[in-house]
């Protein structure tokens, strides 16, 4: 399979001309080539994906030697296993939707061609990083994929406010970043190479489980996950990110991006293994952030934000399966959440789209029958999000939290966090359905979806409700993991709470059988709600602790405060030019008497010598 | 000549004493004339201690030197004298802390 | 005897500059600094360097105070100006000069601690002089007459144009 | 001999601009565009395929391509001595390449005394080739004056409003470090002859010195004040901001891209090499500096609202880089820090050009009178989107590499420093994607007019993409040419020093 280097080659090259033609091409020829180049690449992937499934060979590719510096000598290669085909498959397929759906939803757009350039370089630098060979490519992916997130974050560039939250998308996830770099810095200082393959080996060689630096390692590869994944505590920019085009959310901040945190444990697993520690500290990570992104869920107001938090929360679960050690399944949930989440998002964005962009979930309501392709999808779409039996999140999610009760010790209080979270998952999702589709209409819808629209959505809709029954390639890439053994009350009760926040939200928000309001007028509901909407003020505390202090200090100095020594020795200068200037008064005695003055020290000194 | 020998100390120390007085004259008055007079004075003992050093030793380089000094002095006090003119001209007098146009 | 005349000629050297630095009419001092040359001269003399007595009387006391003399009768300085002089010379004005010259000369003093020594009391004469001059010391010869030649130049153009102003004026 | 020739080329350029202004105004700047050209052409003709290594030093330092010796003052030791190796080459090129783009930024700009314009414009590039070609001590102290002067006239007579302030401020700065240079290389060159009976300003014979270590240590920072003033350190970079912001369009990217470097070539070639012990004991300070500068104009960057400052502060940072990967002194963090003199030189004469076509069309410098200028101009926002990425460290390009290998060098050396100088990537992502924000986009204002950029720039603007591009995805040929450089380094640490014990790779041979 030597062709595999056209899969990312075709859509950089896509993107590539859309750049140079300056946005002087045609729009059709802009949207054959932007989605053209990335259905190529998703038949490219079948190909290679069929080839992997009848021989499961990994398959090694090197294009050129990086650069050589001593024993630094990264390639440019490529490392295709059964974790890379699914990821190139999930990035590809649900990318290639992604596209063909981008077309109707961008027509009206000027900077279509743009757009599609951007969206293009994504699609490229996603697979770079997920079929990268070693960490220094993997980190090229990686960073491509954040300028391409703040390219299309900040999309509509006219609107401040867009640039802040790509902005802020870039930053945070830099920090990241750079605890990453840091991370790639440890490892081979330490081992002398970033390749992916003979890193893991030389690790398992080098250090015992437990010590110290695979610890460290792994805690900064975690900051670069947590950043780019968008977990506690680099979350807050995922919800702002927003603030692009809907699909871009979709592929960019649902399917594929932010679950690269996910790839990158998922692929330096042997790592983690060796650090016991890290590796817990991800589970508590994910469960954390689970819940707490799910309660912020809850409040929202704002369509595309209750999906971004959802977003955060399934993440969440994936990271939560891969502190416990069911990396399997994590990447399940990452392919099922790809599909039920880009459903979702698109769906919305269908919904935006035909309301004249109108966002708050409560100017919208009685979609049902007047959108109903829509509304059937994002029923689907919700219900695999609130992992509700027979879907694919239920498949996916299920078997996370059963690995997450087998592990010995913490196992059944991640078990009953993660459960408590599904529960709120079905709470915020179906009322997201009720809201938006039933009850009285507030908006009118002024268009339809057309096919281009309606075509991916149909075909994620088959995938979230049958992606359950695919088996993943994967198990050449992780070590078998215990069959779950859990009891059948465990298993009752893992099915049965998401049904339970199902019935919670149809009696809140459908049948009103309970009052949310008077939830939410109490002292303590005021209180959350507000607390839950600003998402546990974490943005306000990140806020004081750093932008804040960042902003003074650069006030601060902005003059230049190393200046002022330079000035001082100016003024020190002018100083004295003044006070040698009195000494010149241009009286000839004072001059003579100077002279002498200076005749007496001299001969003094001389004689002093002298003797 | 006879062989009359003078404590080099002493001829020196008379230099010496007549170099101060020009010193001192410089610096205290401020007419200028008085001034160039005080060079005078100094040139002189400086011209004293010469000769004595050439004639602790019996050489004409001593009064050589002299020779010289004198027709320093000769020059200085030409030019010095016309500037004197010139000052009075400029300044309409000759006190020197009047004329004072090179303060900075 | 001859000792004695040349501690007499050193006093009156002293003595005569002395009154000369402190007189207020510039012609008296004048009178004096002339006394005090021919003095000086008579110390050349005792010290066996006729040549350098003979120059001292010719030219210092002789040429030179008659410029001296001749600029001060073209200023013509009044009674007032003596009367100013008079003013400038009072002991205020002493303090710093005074102390300045002392301290040098006991420094000078002190500086001829050195191992004691006396003139030879042979006498150098011109012969001697003059080979010497126009021998080994013949470059000096050319620089001094350089100078002479500078001082020249610069005192015609300086009086000159003083006295072509004053003769235009008139 | 086709040194010399290079630089009188250049000389004999300038001049030929400076009087052809006589005959057409425009004529100048097509003197000065073909004597580049013809320069940088003649220059690439006349490398010698594989050559011997020429002279042989002391310690078998480099591998010199050409060397050329021409008597001078041989009662002072003192020849025209100019010798090439693989680093001089690359920044040889550098220099031309970016002297190319200095003319064409300032193609239109000019208006007073263009053909003068252009004479400084190449009499500047002819002092720094001389200063990258020069093994003559006294000789580079010559060069490193010529350069100099014709910089600061650049500023002082084409300047913006506080020209004369700015020139005055980078002319002293320069010229007193410089004189403390001189004195280092006359207290050089007596120790020389102190050890050998013979006189010599030459780097060859001066190089295998063995210095008294107090002695050592004061001349070394002699050198090192001269060269930090220049790439320039924190706190030695206060003159940087003024003179760029002031200096004309060609100017800043003259200063920028190269001017800037030779301080960098000049740790590089003298100051380390001259005096390995002192310059190791002082590396943890050099470093320290290193750091600060990093963050410290990054931060400061952050603040400025007028464009061209903002850029200059990016410089201070990034040089700050150069400096951590010179002391950091292994083969990464070394080649980081070459790598990092050519893609700076590149990314930052690239913004400065931008910032100069925009006051050429705006008429100000204010990032607060702009905004949204993308909608005008969209050639000139991708070209303005590419560069800032670049300055923040986008992988695949040419500044990445060379940030990640100093940081990844470094950190072998000192963890602690490099995680502190790694905060200097975020830091850079704040102040460039906030210039792009101020800039090119936010609002736009309609009524304002505004050329986006035409063939003559998108080919200037072409070409340092391209130059980025290749740097970041195959910087091999510029890494193989500084190896030899690099390598003779390597050889000047003691074996058994703490440095080298540490360096990547040993604790993989280890067990």
């Amino acid at each position: 399979m030597a062709g595999v280097w056209l899969i990312p080659l075709l859509p950089l090259a896509s993107a590539l001309l859309l750049i140079l033609s300056t946005g002087k091409m045609p729009r059709q020829l802009v949207a054959l080539l932007g989605a053209g180049s990335v259905g190529l690449a998703a038949i490219c992937v079948a190909l290679l994906a069929r080839d992997f499934l009848a021989d499961g060979e990994v398959r090694q590719l090197t294009l050129w030697t990086w650069l050589a510096v001593g024993e630094f000598t990264p390639r440019i290669a490529f490392y295709i296993d059964g974790l890379t085909v699914v990821m190139m498959s999930v990035i590809t397929g649900v990318g290639f939707l992604i596209h063909l759906y981008s077309i109707e939803f961008m027509w009206d757009d000027e900077s279509i061609c743009r757009y599609f350039a951007y969206m293009n370089l994504f699609v490229a630098a996603m697979l770079v990083l997920v079929m990268a060979d070693n960490l220094l490519l993997l980190y090229l992916g990686w960073e491509g994929v954040g300028l391409c997130s703040y390219l299309l974050v900040g999309f509509w560039y006219r609107d401040p406010a867009n640039g802040r939250a790509a902005r802020k998308a870039f930053i945070v996830t830099r920090v990241g970043d750079t605890a990453m770099a840091l991370g790639l810095f440890l490892l081979f200082t330490e081992l002398g190479t970033l390749d992916i393959q003979p890193m893991l080996v030389a690790a398992n060689s080098h250090w015992q489980v437990g010590d110290s630096l695979p610890i460290l390692a792994t805690a900064l590869l975690l900051g670069g996950a947590v950043g780019k994944s968008a977990q506690l505590p680099l979350h807050t920019w995922l919800p702002d990110a927003m603030a692009g085009p809907t699909p871009v959310s979709a592929l960019i901040h649902a399917a594929t991006m932010v679950t690269a945190g996910v790839y990158l444990i998922a692929r330096t697993f042997g790592l983690f293994l060796l650090a016991p520690p890290t590796q817990e500290a991800v589970a508590w990570i994910g469960l954390l952030t689970l819940l707490l992104a799910a309660f912020a869920a809850l409040a929202q107001s704002d369509i595309k934000r209750i999906l971004a938090y959802s977003t955060i929360s399934q993440i969440g679960y994936m990271f939560l399966a891969l502190g416990v050690g069911a990396y399997a399944s994590g990447i399940f949930h990452l392919v099922t959440h790809a599909f039920f989440k880009a459903l979702l998002f698109l769906a919305a964005g269908a919904v935006i789209h035909c309301l004249h962009h109108e966002h708050n979930i409560f100017r919208m309501g009685g979609l049902r029958t007047r959108l109903p392709v829509i509304f059937w999808s994002f029923l689907i779409g919700s219900a695999a999000l609130a992992a509700l039996p027979f879907t694919s999140g239920f498949y996916s999610k299920d078997a996370i939290l059963l690995s997450a009760w087998e592990i010995p010790g913490i196992g059944p209080w991640l078990w009953a966090g993660g459960l408590l979270g599904a529960m709120l998952t079905g709470i915020y999702s179906f009322r997201l359905v009720f809201v938006v589709f039933f009850g009285s209409a507030h908006t009118e819808p002024d268009r339809q979806p057309g096919w281009k629209m309606a075509t991916p959505l149909i075909v994620l809709c088959v995938l979230s409700l049958l992606g359950g029954l695919l088996v993943l390639p994967l198990s050449g890439v992780f070590p078998p993991a215990a069959h779950p053994a859990a009891s059948h009350a465990v298993e009752y009760i893992s099915i049965g709470t998401p049904l339970l926040g199902l019935l919670l939200a149809y009696l809140l928000f459908l049948g009103r059988q309970l009052s949310i309001d008077t939830l939410a007028d109490g002292p303590l509901g005021r209180g959350l709600s507000d607390l839950w909407l600003k998402g546990w003020r974490i943005d306000q505390l990140y806020d004081a602790v750093w932008v804040r202090p960042y902003l003074g200090l650069s006030h601060w100095w902005r003059n230049e405060p190393v200046d002022r020594i330079y000035n001082a020795l100016v003024s020190l200068c002018q100083w004295a030019h003044h006070r040698l200037c009195a000494l010149q008064t241009g009286q000839l005695r004072w001059y003579a008497t100077s002279m002498v003055f200076g005749l007496v020290l001299l001969v003094a000194i001389m004689l002093r010598n002298a003797t | 000549m006879s062989g009359l020998q003078i404590p080099m100390e002493h001829v020196l120390a008379l230099a010496g004493l007549l170099f101060s007085c020009g010193l001192m004259g410089l610096m205290l008055r401020r007419n200028i004339i008085f001034m160039l007079m005080s060079l005078e004075v100094m040139l002189n003992a400086v011209a004293l201690a010469f000769v004595a050093a050439g004639a602790q030793w019996g050489q004409a380089d001593g009064q050589i030197i002299f020779l010289l000094i004198l027709s320093v002095a000769a020059a200085e006090v030409a030019v010095g004298l016309g500037l004197v003119l010139q000052i009075q001209r400029r300044f309409k007098t000759l006190d020197m802390d009047q004329a004072r146009r090179l303060r900075g | 005897m001859m000792a004695t005349l040349f501690y007499l000629a050193a006093f009156i050297a002293l003595l005569a500059t002395g009154l000369a630095l402190t007189r207020t009419n510039a012609a008296h001092a004048l009178i004096y600094l002339i006394v005090s040359l021919l003095a000086v001269a008579v110390l050349f003399f005792l010290m066996g360097a006729p040549f350098a007595a003979a120059l001292e009387i010719v030219i210092y006391a002789g040429a030179i105070m008659v410029l001296f003399v001749f600029v001060i009768m073209m200023l013509n300085v009044g009674q007032e100006g003596i009367e100013r002089e008079r003013e400038w010379l009072s002991a205020r004005n002493w303090v710093v000069p005074g102390v300045l010259a002392a301290i040098l000369l006991l420094e000078l003093l002190l500086a001829l601690r050195a191992a004691p020594a006396t003139t030879s009391g042979v006498a150098v004469t011109p012969k001697e002089v003059g080979l010497a001059l126009f021998g080994p010391y013949v470059l000096a010869v050319e620089i001094a007459s350089m100078l002479l030649l500078a001082g020249l130049v610069g005192a015609y153009h300086l009086g000159r144009r003083f006295i072509v102003r004053r003769e235009r004026r008139r | 001999m086709s040194m010399a020739v290079l630089i009188l080329m250049l000389l004999g350029g300038g001049l030929l601009a400076w009087q052809s202004e006589r005959i057409h105004p425009d004529l100048p700047r097509w003197t000065a565009l073909a004597t580049v050209i013809v320069a940088l052409v003649f220059l690439l003709v006349s490398l010698p395929p594989e050559q011997p290594t020429l002279p042989t030093d002391p310690r078998g330092t480099g591998d010199w391509l050409l060397h050329l010796k021409l008597a001078w003052m041989p009662r002072f030791g003192i020849a025209l001595e100019l010798a090439l190796d693989g680093l001089s080459l690359l920044l040889l090129v550098l220099t031309l390449l970016l002297g190319l783009i200095a003319i064409a930024s300032s193609w239109s700009e000019i208006d007073f005394k263009p053909g003068l314009f252009q004479a400084n414009l190449l009499w500047t590039l002819a002092g720094v080739c001389g200063v990258f070609l020069a093994v003559d001590m006294f000789l580079f102290f010559l060069f490193w004056e010529v350069m100099l002067i014709p910089m600061y006239l650049l500023i002082a007579i084409w300047g913006h409003e506080n020209k004369t302030y700015a020139a005055t401020k980078f002319f002293i700065f320069t010229q007193a470090s410089g004189l403390l240079m001189l004195l280092a290389i006359v207290v050089l060159a007596w120790q020389g002859l102190a050890a050998s009976g013979r006189l010599s300003f030459s780097y060859f014979d001066l190089l295998g010195l063995t210095l008294d270590p107090r002695l050592g240590w004061w001349t070394m920072l002699g050198f090192f004040l001269a060269f930090t003033v220049k790439l320039p350190a924190f706190p030695f970079h206060t003159w940087l901001p003024d003179a760029h912001t002031q200096a004309p369009t060609a100017g800043s990217v003259l200063l920028a891209g190269i001017l800037l470097k030779t301080g960098a070539y000049g740790l590089l070639r003298f100051c380390i090499p001259l005096f390995p012990e002192a310059s190791l004991q002082f590396a943890p300070i050099a470093m320290g500096l290193g750091v600060a500068g990093v963050i410290y104009g990054a931060v400061l960057a952050f603040a400025q609202s007028d464009f061209k400052r903002l850029v200059a502060y990016s410089s201070v940072s990034h040089m700050g880089f150069v400096l951590l990967g010179l002391y950091a002194w292994n083969q990464l963090a070394l080649q980081g820090a070459v790598m990092q003199m050519v893609a700076h030189g590149i990314s930052t004469a690239a913004l400065f050009m931008l910032a100069g076509a925009l006051q050429q069309r705006l008429h100000t410098r204010d990032m607060g009178r702009m905004g949204g200028l993308w909608h005008q101009a969209p050639r000139m926002g991708a070209c303005a989107m590419f560069f800032a990425v670049a300055s923040l460290g986008l992988p695949g390009l040419g500044n990445f590499v060379a940030e990640f290998l100093v940081l990844l060098g470094l950190f072998a050396v000192q963890p602690w420093l490099a995680a502190l100088a790694a905060l200097g990537l975020i830091t850079a992502a704040i102040y460039s994607l906030w210039m792009m924000q101020q800039t090119f986009q936010g609002s736009p204002d309609e009524q304002r007019k505004l050329a986006d950029f035409d063939v003559r720039e998108m080919l200037a603007m072409g070409t340092m993409v391209v130059a980025l591009v290749w740097l970041g995805l195959y910087p091999q040929p510029v890494l193989d040419l500084a190896q030899p450089v690099i390598d003779s380094l390597q050889h000047l640490v003691p074996s058994d020093n703490a440095v080298v014990a540490l360096a990547p790779g040993a604790a993989v041979n280890k067990p």
